[in-house]
């Protein structure tokens, strides 16, 4: 029920939304849960596991009870606390947790069944039979339990991230936040000034008070408009700070287009990254209600909710109020609804010194001990010293004393202190480096404290900023002294509920206690409570007080319970904003790569890079003949690759022969100008890192490649050994990996392509086998390398990376006229497995250069990285698993990579596997299935039968052992 | 967390990666003991505490450099380039 | 006292007024045969088996603060059988097959759900080190099904199958693989362990380890000194810490490792779903949470906190692999404080000290071993020699090579496994 | 016979404008990593000043000459941008060929600063950012290099390979601050 001239709503501009299919008007600058209570409407929602019907319980971003789903289908946003969802035209909103309607919710015979359902019962139970609990028990738990419901449709929004950077954050814009940010401000402080309400002020828009001789709210706005006009302050409103993270950085979650119709281009969210040099903490305090039975009834919430509504947005949230308190805000309560003409029933003050009033009936020294009510609230039953007594009321108004919202002083661990003046718990100074807290979450409740408190703040961080700060004059303001006497629960018949959200009453913590969960940490987790969405805000602290009490202690011997980011909840599309789809990593692109997908090659990840799969011919439906095709072009003709994505490192300086020398297994410094040689690297654990080529281009120049996938790795090893174990040698390197294209020309017909393409024919003599050195392509310098992947006289050809897509394109026509083509990794793998060369297939990081064959490569003449720990006992001899050729000999002729390798006739179990199988292809070269494995011992059983067993595909095939390299093993082509 | 590079300045961690304990400077000779070679690779005092460890600025600036760290409260007490770090 | 369905009714109808302590407080003796130094998931299970396999009932576990207070209570809750290098292979499949019998052993229902896992692959070369695993798996008597891309759109439909940034080419789903309620384990455990006499002290920190002649005498607490015939360290990530106080450096780095809830939801994720290439896991708990992880945060920390790269990489992940999840909102986010080898495997082995046992190195894939580790920790402390399924756990095999179990293929960097 | 034909990073995908932001590519012509030899620092930067007239920039700073610039890219490296270097520059440093890594582009507009803060982990704005810094930095997942122009236009450096990702992503974050009327 709206109360005329009351309130910050724009009555001039109504609202057009609906709440569980009926439709409703509000107005601009109501939330849901304002407007609906204008609406009369007071049933919002079902609790979690008794699904008791519930109302609005606070006015803000803690709200336990009033949570809904906004939207449909694949704009379904579930669990939106109506206190902070703003509404819009066209809203929708639909309750949740309760079936077949909010009214009559099937599952609300759970809170018949509770004295079965008390807390950790689920431990004590459902346990027998065994299989049931996957098929029986556990689906019906997992149907009860959750909240709202996902569409299970992607989500279809826009969401952003953000960085921002400021001297000063100040992390709530009430009277705290904003004499701080002023005074940093004036100082000249780059500031941020954060709150996640829609406007500044905070608990002054809630109160009917003065500041300077104004309504709170409007001195409030009108310091944020002095703020705003500052070049150097930024006011991000709809913004909540969210987590607390080392050196300064602060998570926020700034709502976008929450409150707002869907428009798909603008986000709904933005997720920041704020760094800041300092912050003050001015995020107020939390309400908190009293542990009474049947306390979670509609209608029931907290004194500071009931003066929101009523002062923010003019709505009497009932026609019959009593307010329940234990302190002066009780009084403050029920004098504004008095001033506004709402009917107070009874003030119930459990202090017995609680003054009268003429306005009202005022009951000291009494308690609220029950209520009544099906869907809402329809009397209280209150205890006096006479006796009990039942008052009808549609409105309860509690107040059990305020918690300050020192969430975020949590986020690294520190623990708050216990203040008993205001029976509450306080951050200590420091908890989290830089971050000052100020005003009521720092237990400074009056207004003038807070100010106060906010501007002393400012001046701390401007000292340790080494910045002058100017005279920033107070505001006028009320400075009222806290006045209360604890109360958490009041004991009677029924559940007097702690946590609303969880489902967990005074008894549950009590039952905890006397099963000896007795820890703070204990107690939570057994009762879960403070694990629900409003993460303890409205409850932990009489818990801890119900616990204190049921185990004899005080409350700061009981403990305290740790907050952990984020404050509130933070959708995951906020955090992990523009990473749906491809944008989860950058995505790699060749030069080669337009001409490639011309062709319908299928592309295919390799790390973050693309590469063809194959390059099908019309007529191939099959990639296995697109395969074979590219193989045998090599083998018979030519066919052409690209290899760019294989790093290149430049690697210069007079030291350079030592270095590489260091890093590879093999010789280095004495490869000749004009010659490249294989290399292999270790880990210094001793097993290998990666292999590649090194050519030296000159005497002080090496170009060096590694693997495609271990480029990263290989350069910051290369960096580390460089700059952190060696020093003192004179290298410098570069990273050149995008500077050229690079293209494989492999086949009998390369060196036909290449004379017809090259400015200048290929000397045959000056380019054997592991030659390299400049060449021109019509004019532009390019490199050449004769190397080769595939086995048969191949080059490799690199130019600048601009011409490479021209490049590309002229050297597989020039393939096609010589019969051959393009190929890809298909036909690549089948050409390696041929020759049996590794890639990291084999050397997958648990192979050594003893298990590949190539311990030879280990230079006995010098130290590498990797030499002495390969050298250790168990990364030799015959009980290692070493590199082999298997080729199929019996009935069946399949083979597939990931087979493990056994004895014939033995069980293939683990006790007899003897290796495995790591790479796989047809050749039709040889017209067979080949296999690269590794076997126990291995090289010395070559000519041995193996069995091949794939239990997952079910493939058993007998093979022989062989060597790995399975075609022209004395490299004849290669080097012809 | 930040870190102060000693060349770019303050940085976001996401800037950098993390190797170890900074005794990865200290490479054993080749002819040293197994256990020095197992302390070097493997054995950590790993205090909870100030530790001085290796991370690469490979984000920025390419460095490596040895960070002065307090590994319960994550305060950054000092970083210095891994080629001017006392072994 | 029992627990069941039977009592659960007889106890709400009489107001739950019988329910009696779940375990004693007791003061510490002076004296114990054995002392198991560590209150979490292992030590807990440790003092269980200690009890119920070898009748060895004089035995303490000391906890500096609260019983499963460590990563027991603060995982993402998986339990599986999937690797594949000896050692890894028997151990966790002996772990599996405790925990498919641990309700019925503890009379506790830690809600072992064997919801199936799928690991998901990305690459031709992925699918081949999966049907490696998934063989081995077999191999070991285990259970292990490789999906095709169709495969999995049929158990997880909602992955973005259309426009991934690293398609999904298949799965190997883990049918016994699953999750249980974490707490749930500690608890069990210490009541079980509470109820056949051994004494369960909280509160107590182990101050220093007393050895006389290469031999344990006992520790020093900071609730007096304990004189212990054997001493087990069972500590996780404080290893390094308490293993110094016997003269001992470890192969062991502390790293923080977090993870994350969401606000409670309807059911929409049935499996534990393992996204390799964004290292990414993610199951939906009984209350309706969605609960996942990523990678470490790659710094060494005893923190239990970590930092936003790594938050938002998880992020990132889960809206790539599964955008349907963009509107459930974290709720909680956490650290535990990781022990990482140098070969991402773990070390259940005695040491230089006559006495005195080390059980450590679980990395972040402590949860799952709890049964495996106690049950295996036990036999070695009672019986002086190793359990066959856990006897490749040596501490120097770093040292000598010999039996490396390094899951990940990344080498002795403790922070990459 | 036809002759190699260039293309540029960006070929296709620039330029862009949105929101009062606008992204072109630029041509940065010759590009040359120049990285002193030990002890050759000072050598080498008279030998560039002399050359080129541009000395070897302090850390995370560009030098413009006439022409030619020496942007800072990295630990004991700048990137000479403009001219191919004088022979004279191998006596002190290595030299790499990098005319052809990189993507280049320009950002410029009233809302730019707005459209880079949500990608590059730097406090960019004037005041932290002014004319003649050179970083080397995040851009979204890439590293990269970002330099502000003496006209007040930001320049972003990604790998070549990279170039759609970066028009991708500045794309993205254009339309954001559009939406919202940031930019």
């Amino acid at each position: 029920m709206r109360i005329a001239g009351k309130g910050l709503i724009d009555r001039d501009t109504p609202v057009h939304f609906r709440f569980d299919g009926v439709a409703h008007q509000g107005f601009a600058g109501d939330t849901l849960a304002s407007a609906l209570l204008a609406q009369g409407v007071r049933l919002m929602g079902r609790s979690f596991k008794y699904h008791r019907p519930r109302g609005v319980l606070t006015a803000g971003s803690e709200e336990p009870n009033a949570l809904v789903t906004v939207g449909q289908g694949a704009h379904a946003d579930p669990n939106v606390r109506a206190t902070v969802q703003e509404i819009y035209d066209g809203l929708e909103a639909h309750p949740q947790n309760a079936w077949p309607s909010l009214r009559y919710d099937l599952l609300s015979l759970n809170d018949l069944a509770a004295p079965f359902l008390s807390a950790g019962f689920y431990y004590k139970t459902f346990m027998w039979p065994r299989a049931f609990w996957e098929k029986l028990y556990e689906p019906v738990i997992r149907r009860a339990a959750g909240l709202g419901a996902l569409s299970g449709q992607p989500d279809p929004d826009a969401y952003e991230k953000a960085y921002a950077f400021c001297d000063l954050l100040v992390i709530g814009a009430g009277p705290a936040g904003l004499m701080a940010a002023l005074t940093a401000a004036e100082a000249g402080a780059d500031v941020i000034l954060c709150d996640e309400d829609t406007r500044s002020g905070g608990r002054l828009l809630a109160e009917d008070e003065e500041v300077d001789g104004q309504p709170g709210h409007a001195w409030a706005q009108a310091l944020t408009d002095r703020l705003r006009a500052m070049p150097n302050v930024r006011v991000m409103r709809r913004t909540t700070v969210t987590g607390v993270y080392d050196q300064g950085t602060y998570g926020a979650l700034e709502r976008v287009g929450q409150h707002l119709p869907h428009r798909a281009s603008l986000p709904r969210a933005c997720f920041w990254r704020i760094v800041a040099k300092r912050a003050v903490l001015a995020s107020g305090a939390i309400e908190r209600p009293v542990a009474f039975p049947n306390n979670d009834r509609p209608g029931i919430m907290t004194a500071g909710a009931v003066r929101a509504y009523l002062n923010r947005w003019g709505v009497a949230p009932g026609r019959r109020v009593v307010v329940f308190g234990n302190n002066d805000d009780a009084h403050r309560t029920a004098r504004d609804l008095v001033a506004a003409g709402v009917h107070v029933a009874a003030l119930v003050d459990s202090r017995h010194e609680a003054q009268a009033s003429d306005a009202y009936p005022v009951h000291a020294g009494a308690v609220l001990c029950n209520t009544q009510g099906r869907l809402g609230l329809e009397s209280v039953t209150i205890r006096t010293a006479k006796g009990e007594e039942r008052i009808a009321a549609d409105t309860l108004a509690m107040s059990g004393g305020w918690n300050p919202s020192l969430h975020l002083t949590c986020h690294m661990n520190g623990r708050p202190v216990w203040r008993d003046d205001i029976a509450a718990f306080v951050p200590k100074p420091d908890m989290v480096p830089g971050l000052i807290p100020a005003g009521a979450c720092h237990g400074a409740f009056s207004t003038h404290a807070c100010l106060e408190e906010g501007r002393a703040a400012a001046l701390r961080a401007l000292s340790e900023l080494g910045m002058t700060a100017k005279d920033v004059p107070l505001a006028e303001a009320e400075d009222a002294p806290v006045s209360l006497r604890p109360l958490w629960q009041v004991l009677g018949k029924g559940r007097a509920w702690l946590d609303f959200q969880n489902d967990v009453t005074a008894k549950d913590v009590a039952l905890a206690a006397q099963e000896n969960f007795c820890s703070v940490e204990h107690m939570k987790r057994y009762t879960t409570q403070g694990m629900a969405p409003d993460q303890g805000k409205n409850s932990n602290v009489a818990a801890l007080a119900v616990l204190a009490d049921a185990t004899g202690r005080s409350i700061p011997e009981t403990g305290t319970t740790t907050f952990r980011p984020p404050y509130t909840p933070v959708a995951i599309a906020a955090m992990g904003a523009g990473a749906e789809g491809k944008g989860f990593a950058p995505e790699r692109k060749t030069t080669s790569h337009a001409a490639t997908v011309e062709r319908g090659a299928p592309m295919i990840e390799a790390g973050l890079w693309y590469r063809p799969s194959y390059f099908p011919d019309p007529g191939e439906s099959h990639w296995r003949q697109s395969c074979d095709r590219e193989v045998r072009m090599v083998r018979e003709s030519v066919g052409i690759c690209d290899v760019s994505t294989l790093g290149k490192i430049d690697v210069q300086g007079p030291d350079a022969g030592r270095f590489l020398d260091l890093v590879y297994t093999n010789m280095m410094s004495t490869v000749k100008p004009g010659r490249v040689r294989y290399g292999l690297m270790l880990r210094e654990d001793g097993h290998v890192m990666d292999d590649g080529t090194a050519a030296r281009l000159s005497e002080g120049q090496y170009l060096i490649t590694t693997t495609t996938a271990a480029a990263g790795q290989v350069m910051a090893h290369l960096d580390f050994v460089a700059q952190g174990l060696r020093p003192d040698l004179d290298v410098r390197l570069a990273s050149v990996t995008e500077q050229w294209a690079q293209f494989a020309v492999a086949g009998p017909q390369s060196r036909a392509l290449l004379d017809g393409l090259l400015d200048a024919p290929l000397d045959p003599e000056a380019w054997p086998f592991m030659a390299c050195g400049p060449v021109k392509v019509m004019g532009i310098a390019a490199r050449l390398f004769r190397i080769s992947f595939s086995g048969e006289h191949a080059y490799e050809i690199a130019v600048p990376a601009r011409y490479g897509d021209s490049l590309f394109r002229l050297l597989v026509a020039r393939a096609e006229a010589l019969g051959g083509g393009p190929y890809g990794m298909e036909a690549l793998n089948v050409l390696r497995i041929e020759k049996g060369f590794i890639t990291h297939a084999e050397i997958h990081g648990r192979t050594t250069a003893f298990d590949i064959g190539m311990d030879r490569m280990v230079s006995a003449k010098k130290d590498c990285i990797g030499k002495v720990m390969a050298d250790r006992p168990g990364l030799k001899g015959p009980e290692r698993e070493q590199l082999v050729g298997l080729r199929p000999v019996g009935e069946s002729k399949e083979m597939t990579a990931g087979a493990h390798l056994f004895e014939p006739g033995t069980e293939p179990v683990r006790v007899n596997a003897q290796g495995y199988v790591t790479s796989v292809g047809f050749s039709p070269t040889l017209g067979t299935m080949l296999a690269l494995g590794f076997l126990r011992n291995g090289r010395a059983r070559h000519g041995e039968r193996v069995k091949l067993k794939d239990h997952l595909r079910q493939v058993e095939t007998l093979c022989e052992v062989c060597d790995p390299v399975f075609f022209d093993p004395d490299g004849g082509r290669l080097r012809g | 967390m930040r870190i102060r590079c000693p060349i770019c300045g303050d940085r976001d961690l996401r800037e950098f990666t993390y190797k170890g304990d900074a005794v990865a400077l200290n490479r054993p000779g080749p002819e040293a003991a197994a256990q020095a070679w197992d302390d070097y690779l493997h054995l950590r005092r790993n205090p909870a505490g100030a530790t001085r460890e290796l991370w690469y600025h490979g984000g920025g600036c390419g460095a490596w450099i040895v960070v002065t760290r307090d590994t319960v409260t994550h305060e950054i007490l000092g970083a210095v380039l891994a080629e001017e770090a006392e072994a | 006292m029992g627990f069941s369905g039977w009592r659960v009714l007889r106890e709400g109808l009489s107001g739950n007024r019988g329910w009696t302590p779940q375990w004693r407080d007791p003061e510490p003796k002076s004296e114990y045969d054995i002392v198991i130094i560590g209150g979490g998931g292992h030590g807990l299970s440790t003092a269980y088996y200690l009890a119920k396999e070898h009748g060895l009932t004089n035995v303490a576990v000391l906890e500096k603060g609260y019983l499963g207070g460590g990563n027991v209570g603060r995982n993402t809750t998986i339990v599986r059988a999937n690797y594949f290098l000896p050692g890894n292979s028997e151990f966790y499949s002996h772990s599996l097959k405790l925990w498919e019998g641990l309700e019925e052993d503890l009379n506790y229902n830690v809600m072992h759900s064997q919801r199936g896992l799928i690991n998901l692959f990305h690459s031709d070369g992925q699918r081949d080190a999966f049907a490696r695993r998934g063989n081995a798996m077999i191999n070991q008597g285990d259970d292990a099904i490789l999906l095709d891309r169709e495969g999995v759109r049929k158990h997880l439909p909602y992955l973005d199958f259309d426009n991934l940034r690293f398609p999904v080419y298949g799965g190997l789903l883990h049918p016994r693989g699953g999750t249980a309620r974490h707490d749930a384990v500690a608890w069990g455990y210490a009541r079980g362990a509470d109820s056949r006499g051994v004494d369960l002290i909280q509160n107590c920190e182990v101050t220093g380890i007393d050895i006389e002649n290469g031999r344990v005498t006992g520790v020093q607490t900071t609730r007096g000194p304990i004189r212990a015939k054997k001493v087990g360290m069972v500590v996780a990530g404080r290893s390094s810490q308490v293993a110094a106080m016997a003269g001992m450096r470890l192969p062991i780095e502390s790293h923080v490792l977090q993870a994350f809830v969401t606000e409670g939801l309807k059911p929409v994720i049935d499996h534990v779903v393992s996204f390799g290439m964004g290292h990414f896991y993610i199951s939906q708990s009984d209350k309706g949470g969605l609960v996942f992880g990523g990678d470490l945060d790659f710094y060494a920390s005893y923190a239990a906190r970590g930092n936003l790269p790594m938050v938002e990489h998880v992020m990132e992940a889960g809206m790539a692999l599964m955008p349907m999840i963009g509107r459930a909102r974290v709720l909680r986010s956490w650290g535990g404080i990781m022990d990482m080898t140098p070969d991402g495997s773990p070390i259940i082995d005695k040491t230089g000290i006559d006495g005195l046992y080390l059980n450590c190195g679980w990395c972040y894939g402590g949860f799952k071993a709890v049964p495996g580790s106690g049950f295996s920790f036990a036999h070695l402390i009672a019986r002086d020699e190793h359990h066959a399924p856990a006897a490749r756990y040596r501490l120097d095999r770093f040292r000598d090579g010999i039996g490396l179990m390094d899951e990940e293929g990344t080498g002795a960097q403790h922070n990459l496994h | 016979m036809a002759d190699l034909i260039a293309r540029s990073p960006c070929m296709g995908l620039l330029p862009l404008e949105q929101g009062g932001v606008s992204v072109t590519e630029l041509d940065p012509g010759p590009m040359t990593l120049v990285a002193p030899y030990k002890g050759q620092a000072a050598a080498l930067s008279k030998a560039m000043k002399v050359a080129h007239g541009v000395g070897f920039p302090a850390a995370n700073t560009t030098e413009t000459g006439k022409g030619v610039e020496a942007a800072w890219f990295g630990r004991d490296q700048a990137l000479l941008i403009g001219a191919v270097p004088d022979a004279a520059l191998a006596d002190h440093a290595a030299l790499s060929d990098q005319g052809d890594a990189w993507a280049v582009v320009r950002v410029a507009g009233e809302g730019a600063e707005d459209v880079l803060a949500r990608l590059i982990p730097v406090d960019l704005r004037d005041s932290a950012f002014p004319p003649g810094r050179s970083i080397r930095t995040q851009i979204g997942h890439m590293a990269g290099a970002v330099t502000r122009l003496p006209d007040g236009a930001v320049r972003l450096m990604v790998f070549r390979s990279m170039a759609g990702t970066l028009v991708h992503d500045l794309d993205r974050a254009m339309t954001h601050c559009a939406a919202r009327g940031t930019g």
